[in-house]
């Protein structure tokens, strides 16, 4: 039995909201502190990032640890970049003995984006790889080398991520696929910009049948600035932001001479943009909910999921 | 073939900065056909570092060789006596020479080359990695396209989100390159084998690979 | 600069245009420094970096390098394989201590006596204003000519 | 008789008459400039600044009176606006009635030259039609406008004054608006045109040769280079005014013509030249120095003496000495006798320029038994006395120099083997027009086996549709008579809807594969000629296509032929320059002509017909001309048209209504006609993109192709033994086209006619050993003469090598070097040329 708010939020067949929880760059426990504050009753379950970009940040299993304490569901974040399968399985084992029941399995981004690009990175496994030792750790009682796990198993909710907006298109659900028969059992996607391409991507996952495998949450993310949102679309390999989003932003701003007014104006043009995105993955057949990643701006989520009526 | 480059000069006269009688010595087979190392790149090199160390007033004196192959003491050796009269061997070799040199002589053998990879030639004057060199070659099942040399995270279950809309991959420090996962999409497409790519490739042994220590190869029936 | 250290070039120019365009120069009585001396080559394709590098290691003060029109070369392409060999030696020269423009590629017709005569006077004020790379040699020293190149010919030429 | 050494004035010599005894005689006695003094309204001989053509040359040549500097005979001042006048005594019935062809481009030439010489001149061209019709002509009066800013003004200058004090000149003329003007000009160049020379006359007479009417020697429109006697053959200027590149290509036709007359008879009369057995150098080199004065060219500036001496202390010297004249016979005589005497087994020559004479010199040590390639030739005339005269003692260091240098060079030179190839004796000759059978007929004629391919199903498809040329000889019977002669031949083979799949090979050895309804087949042969021809352009304006009283010129010629098709009842236009726009902007030169040769047609059928002709420029250059005047006396009315504001055709009911803007009155002009013609000009054969992938030979922008050099070789193609002619080299008149036919098959006998081919000398080798096969040579080779051998190591095809050295420079292994050219051989002369200290003795 997975004894997890988040599964049993799904299971409900609630409209479920989780959010990204960014670790910081210092030992300062009382950054989580604040943030998980900030999103308490606003979402049903918090991701912490696994050194995001590459960029050393405190670690997301001690993360995890001080979101149970503050009695936040945490979804720990984990990738193939900064460990080998040894220290991949032992983490398994001591998230789960912290009280972490969510893992989140990422292949992760590649060292030279960090701020380390000289560092060695390990991708002794993939993405896939690791779903299935999690499940194999939990089902069988084994370790990947096949080794029996005596003692009390890792009984972990399983999530993976996937980005519709990657070529090639075609197989981007039949990667899906892979994940789901390796055992994953929610995922978080990339973030939805364009909405008519994401319907595509869900029809083909319907059409593979999984919908009612896995639990999909669309990810969202609300933009502060044109100049945010024009980065986006035209350097962040596998994101689709489409130009009107870009021009409404832009728009947003006009005409305010004062830096702050438009600053905030901008600010509430995201979000609005965002609460409307939700509105319309709302009515998308398999989406059980949404990833809010608000990165460095968690406090708009509490706005976000009261003006989309979620909470 | 194994793929080198020739060190920046700074790099090479800062190396050869203590010494006055230098042999500089090349390899006539990878190295020379991918123009790091062969006879006219000793010319060219000692030519240059004869220059530079001219105009700053502290002649040097080169001697330049090239020998079949580096790697075989056999060769190396014809070169022996003029070796012993030199403080120092700069060689042009790739890094298997420059180790061979170094277990034969002792005086200082220097890198002219940071050697790189096994490459094909993609045309004249550019040379692309293609293998690893794993130990444990899967190319039956990738459609003869290497994940392991050409995807920057080495994927099995590959494409991972991080590929553009042109189908390059996000990492692109040594020039834009197609992704790997991305051509063998294409090229299983081609062979109707994309069944490949929809089941799950397993964990990689990686103790074939380096990984499971330096390697050697034993044919027992050659040995003498 | 004293007498005896008159610049001395090198150009290398190639038989159907450069060498020809020279020819004409001196039919018609045009005038340009003695400075400048003429290698002929079927081509410049011909030219081997290494001739360049070798030149300025030999004392060259300033190397020209001429070939035909861009599209009118008698063997095709030989005049752009010239052109990016020099372009790579320009790169090299300054981190050996040698100023790049002491080394120059040029274009001209067979019909260009005067541009090659030009570029000849441009050359040697060129260099002739860089001054001599080479530390003042006052005489023929050995030690500074060290280069076995230069003992190998000394050897042939049964001197030695 | 004293002052000369060599004794060689002999005043007792008389005038002696000896025969020969030949089987075929050509004449090629030219032309003289038309005497500019009988065209007495322009001055010339009683203005000092009124020139001819011919005297501005001179005065632009660097070798000519002022070296090259443009000044006023009158003042010795540069000139600042300069006007040429066109059609000085050409096009003009009281002299002489013709077009004298190329005194619109030699006018531009020397306009473009004079500004480049003095970029503050103003050069202005006044004519009546420019006429640059030939290839690459309208782009370089397009660059004379627009980059050299040279005036052209259409109109013909009545009268030229001197103004005495300033002794300008006045120039009376009518200008773009129509108003009469008057404008002074620093100079005045008159275009006289070419008149037969008078010699060539009076000897053509004693062959007993018949003349034109224009005094030019008499030739048959479909022999072109045949007089009217057998056996005389005539070429060049004296059969009619034409330019260089027609010039050339006659010539090749004559010397063709002469080929095939003689053929039975070839190398009967010829001995082979034997030289003595090359001894192989041994030992260490033996070099002899010959130092020229060449009179004072060398000798007035450099010291030669001091030269030879110096050349005495270079190491492996044995000989030098210094020489008055290296070329002339008698020291080709001594140099011999030195090389035995003192056993030279190098030998180096320093004197002019390598380009000029090192053949002979070669060939002369080759008498003594040496190897050609152990000489070495350095330029101290060209290359130092001419440029560096202001600088004697400095010039002659330099001259020691580079006899150090040439000297160092011989020191490592190696003798080379040069073996023979045999050729297949057989040609393939691509495409069956007029061209194609014309070069087969002529190849046959000389002997040789001839393959003649033809995609279509049909031989001489471009001649269908023509009756008359505008001589009046009948076309369809010389068709007809090409078309039998070449299916009757002996030595002509026809492949008819036949294509060529594969080429390889080269000169002398060519294998191609031929692939037609019947099957394929592979054939030998030594040459390729390409005959493909240009075909009448379909037009897509002034209503063609829609209103079917709107023909081209052939359309009409079927009219005219048959009697069916529209008829051409009262008014009729005919339109000039049809689709002729930036991507097509090339004269297609024979329109005007059958625009001319249909119009005089259609009135002597019915007198009282009404005929226009808009035209951009009339092209009735040569002997047309008669036929534009015969076409206005019978008249036929010619408006002028600028291209920027071209006629408009448009539907009037029962007639169509043609309005033109005619450049000269400057005024709308309306035409009620019953029919319009278009001239539409010609365009390659559109298959040429596949012979130039086959044969790897260039295409214009245009889609013709690109010959090795316009004037010098223009039927040859750059790679050897591949040969052009036909419309798809550049558009011409049947007789220009025939020409140009005979003298591929000329050019092309050339080869087979040797019957081996020289190959080594100056050729790349790969050194087996060091090569890599890293293929660099075979990727960078322009002749694909690099291929990979049974050992897989590169290797060189000494025939097809064309001794560039790209593949020696770039190998990485230094596997590959070039003869005559090795490393060793320039590294010793940069080592030399440095080497501080000059030791004079």
């Amino acid at each position: 039995m997975i004894d997890s708010t988040l599964k049993r939020a799904l299971e409900s067949k609630r409209f479920v909201v989780t959010a990204e929880c960014g670790p910081p760059k210092s030992a300062d426990r009382t950054v989580i502190e604040k943030k998980a504050q900030l999103l308490k009753d606003w979402v049903d379950a918090a991701n912490v990032t696994d050194n995001q970009t590459a960029v050393t940040r405190m670690s997301s299993l001690a993360a995890c640890a001080i979101l149970k304490s503050l009695g936040l569901d945490p979804v720990f974040q984990i990738t193939c970049r900064d460990r080998n399968r040894i220290a991949l399985q032992s983490d398994i084992l001591g998230a789960y003995a912290l009280g972490i029941r969510n893992v989140l399995c990422l292949t992760g981004d590649h060292q030279s984006f960090g701020n380390h690009p000289q560092a060695k990175g390990v991708f002794d496994l993939d993405s896939v790889h690791l779903i299935e030792t999690v499940r194999r750790m939990r089902d069988e009682g084994k370790f990947l080398s096949g080794d029996e796990l005596t003692g009390e198993r890792p009984a972990m909710f399983i999530g993976a991520v996937e980005n519709p907006f990657a070529p090639p298109y075609e197989f981007r659900a039949l990667r899906l696929k892979k994940k789901v028969e390796a055992g994953a059992q929610f995922i978080q996607t990339q973030i939805v910009y364009n909405i008519q391409r994401f319907r595509e991507f869900m029809a083909r996952v319907g059409d593979l049948g999984l919908l009612d495998k896995v639990y999909i949450l669309a990810g969202v993310s609300p933009i502060k600035t044109p100049g945010a949102a024009r980065y986006m679309r035209d350097n962040v390999p596998g994101l689709d932001v489409p130009n009107e989003i870009v021009e409404r932003m832009e728009a947003a701003g006009k005409g305010i001479e004062d830096k702050k007014a438009r600053a905030e104006a901008w600010r509430q043009e995201g979000i609005t943009i965002c609460v409307e995105i939700i509105q319309q993955l709302k009515e998308i057949e398999g989406v059980s909910g949404v990833h809010i990643m608000a990165i460095e701006w968690e406090e708009a989520v509490p706005e976000i999921v009261r003006r989309a009526g979620l909470r | 073939m194994i793929v080198a480059d020739q060190k920046p000069i700074e790099e090479i006269l800062q190396m050869l900065e203590p010494y006055k009688r230098v042999l500089l010595l090349g390899c006539q087979s990878c190295v020379a056909v991918c123009m790091a190392g062969g006879e006219k790149e000793v010319g060219l090199l000692a030519s240059a570092v004869r220059l530079a160390r001219t105009s700053q007033g502290r002649p040097i004196e080169i001697t330049e060789g090239v020998v079949k192959r580096q790697c075989d003491d056999e060769f190396n050796d014809l070169w022996r006596e003029t070796i012993e009269q030199q403080e120092a061997v700069l060689s042009l070799a790739c890094g298997v020479g420059v180790n061979k040199l170094s277990e034969r002589f002792d005086l200082p053998i220097l890198p002219a080359l940071n050697t790189k990879f096994f490459g094909e030639v993609e045309r004249q004057g550019i040379w692309t990695e293609v293998c690893a060199g794993c130990g444990n070659c899967i190319l039956h099942m990738t459609g003869g396209i290497c994940p392991i040399a050409r995807c920057a995270k080495n994927l099995l279950n590959g494409p991972c989100g991080g590929v553009r809309a042109d189908g390059t991959c996000e990492v692109s420090r040594n020039g834009p390159r197609p992704c790997a996962w991305v051509l063998i999409y294409e090229r299983l497409g081609k062979l109707n084998q994309r069944k490949n790519m929809e089941q799950l490739f397993a964990a990689k042994d990686w103790s074939s690979d380096r990984h499971g220590g330096p390697r050697r190869r034993i044919r027992e029936d050659m040995l003498l | 600069m004293s007498a005896h250290a008159e610049p001395k070039i090198v150009a290398f120019c190639c038989h159907y245009c450069a060498f020809a365009a020279a020819d004409l120069a001196g039919v018609l009585r045009l005038k340009y420094p003695p400075n400048v001396h003429i290698i002929r080559l079927p081509c410049t394709g011909k030219l081997d970096a290494l001739y360049v590098l070798k030149a300025f290691e030999a004392g060259a003060d300033g190397v020209i390098v001429a070939g035909c029109l861009e599209g009118s070369c008698h063997f095709i392409s030989g005049n752009i394989r010239a052109k990016k060999r020099v372009l790579a030696i320009k790169n090299l020269l300054p981190k050996l201590g040698i100023a790049p423009e002491r080394l120059e590629f040029f274009n001209l017709s067979s019909a260009q006596g005067d541009r090659f005569a030009q570029i000849a006077r441009e050359m040697v004020e060129r260099v002739r204003a860089l001054g001599s790379f080479h530390p003042a040699e006052e005489e023929d020293s050995h030690d500074r000519r060290g280069s076995e190149a230069h003992r190998r010919d000394l050897t042939d030429a049964g001197a030695l | 008789m004293k002052a000369c050494e060599r004794q060689a004035l002999d005043f007792t010599q008389t005038e002696r008459i000896f025969s020969l005894e030949v089987g075929a005689v050509v004449l090629a006695t030219g032309f003289e400039p038309y005497d500019a003094r009988v065209v007495g309204e322009y001055g010339f001989g009683r203005f000092a600044n009124v020139l001819t053509g011919p005297q501005f040359e001179r005065l632009l040549s660097a070798s000519g009176p002022t070296m090259g500097k443009v000044v006023r005979p009158s003042d010795s001042q540069p000139p600042k606006k300069i006007a040429f006048i066109q059609c000085v005594g050409s096009r003009d019935l009281r002299h002489q009635s013709y077009c004298s062809a190329v005194c619109c481009m030699y006018a531009t030439k020397e306009a473009i030259v004079a500004k480049e010489h003095d970029h503050q001149i103003e050069p202005t061209i006044f004519y009546i039609d420019l006429r640059a019709y030939g290839k690459g002509f309208e782009s370089l009066v397009k660059r004379a406008r627009e980059e050299h800013g040279v005036r052209y003004i259409c109109s013909m200058v009545s009268q030229v004054t001197e103004i005495p004090e300033t002794k300008n000149l006045l120039i009376r003329y009518r200008d773009e608006s129509g108003a009469l003007r008057e404008e002074e000009f620093d100079l005045v160049v008159l275009a006289v045109g070419m008149r037969p020379s008078a010699k060539g006359q009076e000897l053509a007479r004693k062959l007993g040769l018949e003349l034109n009417e224009h005094g030019f020697i008499k030739t048959s429109v479909f022999d072109p280079v045949r007089s009217t006697r057998a056996g005389v053959f005539v070429t060049g200027a004296c059969t009619g005014p034409k330019d260089i590149p027609e010039t050339v290509i006659q010539a090749s036709a004559a010397a063709a013509a002469v080929g095939a007359l003689l053929a039975p008879a070839r190398g009967t009369r010829t001995q082979t030249k034997h030289y003595p057995e090359e001894s192989v150098p041994d030992g260490a080199p033996r070099i002899g120095v010959f130092v020229c004065h060449c009179g004072s060219n060398i000798a007035g500036v450099v010291d030669v003496k001091a030269v030879a001496e110096y050349a005495k202390t270079l190491p492996g010297v044995v000989h030098a000495e210094n020489v008055l004249y290296t070329c002339s016979q008698d020291n080709l005589k001594h140099m011999k006798e030195i090389i035995r005497e003192k056993k030279l087994n190098r030998v180096v020559v320093a004197s002019c320029t390598p380009r000029n004479l090192a053949a002979l010199f070669q060939d002369t040590i080759r008498e003594a038994g040496l190897n050609k390639f152990l000489f070495e030739m350095v330029n101290i005339r060209e290359q130092c006395s001419w440029v560096h005269a202001d600088q004697p003692e400095r010039a002659t260091e330099k001259a020691k120099r580079l006899v150090r240098m040439g000297v160092a060079k011989a020191r490592q030179l190696k003798p080379l083997a040069v073996q023979s190839v045999r050729i297949a004796p057989a040609a393939l000759v691509i495409g069956g027009g007029l061209s194609g059978m014309v070069a087969a007929l002529t190849l046959a004629d000389s002997g040789f086996e001839t393959h003649l391919v033809e995609r279509r199903a049909e031989l001489g498809t471009d001649l269908l549709g023509i009756l008359r040329t505008p001589e009046g000889e009948d076309v369809q019977h010389l068709r007809a008579r090409l078309l039998d002669a070449v299916r009757t031949h002996p030595k002509i083979r026809v492949y008819t809807s036949t294509t060529v799949q594969e080429i390889s090979g080269f000169v002398g050895n060519f294998s191609s594969v031929l692939k037609g309804p019947w099957g394929e087949e592979r054939i030998q042969h030594g040459v390729v000629i390409v005959a493909t021809e240009a075909y009448e352009r379909k037009p897509s304006a002034y209503l063609y296509g829609e209103d079917p009283r709107v023909l081209t010129q052939r359309e009409l010629l079927r009219y005219l032929e048959t009697g069916e098709g529209e008829q051409p009842r009262r008014s009729l236009v005919m339109i000039q320059c049809v689709g002729r726009d930036e991507k097509r902007p090339y004269c297609s030169r024979i329109c005007c002509g059958e625009a001319l040769k249909n119009a005089l047609a259609l009135l002597e059928q019915d007198p009282s017909r009404q005929i226009y002709v808009l035209y951009r420029e009339m092209i009735s250059y040569g002997f047309l001309e008669d036929l534009y005047r015969r076409a206005r006396e019978g008249g036929v009315v010619f408006i002028r048209y600028d291209e920027r504001t071209p006629p408009v055709v448009q539907r009037a009911n029962d007639h169509l209504a043609v309005t033109v803007r005619d450049a000269r009155l400057r005024q709308e002009v309306l035409i009620q006609a019953d029919l319009v013609v278009l001239s539409t000009g010609v365009e390659p054969d559109p298959y040429n993109e596949e012979i130039s992938r086959l044969l790897k030979v260039p295409l214009d922008a245009h889609g013709f192709f690109v010959e090795a050099h316009i004037k010098l070789r223009p039927v040859d193609f750059a790679s050897h033994g591949i040969f052009l002619c036909g419309g798809s080299h550049a558009p011409g008149t049947i007789s220009e086209l025939i020409a140009k036919a005979q003298a591929a098959a000329g050019r092309a006998a050339i080869v087979l006619a040797k019957g081996e081919l020289e190959a080594g000398g100056v050729v790349a080798t790969v050194d087996q050993e060091k090569c890599t096969a890293c293929l660099t040579c075979l990727r960078e080779c322009p002749f694909g003469a690099v291929f990979i051998n049974a050992q897989g190591l590169a290797e060189i095809e000494a025939v097809k090598c064309q001794g560039c050295g790209i593949c020696a420079a770039d190998c990485p292994a230094k596997a590959i070097q070039l003869g005559q050219f090795e490393d060793a051989q320039e590294l010793s002369m940069i080592e030399e040329l440095f080497r501080e200290r000059v030791s004079a003795l």
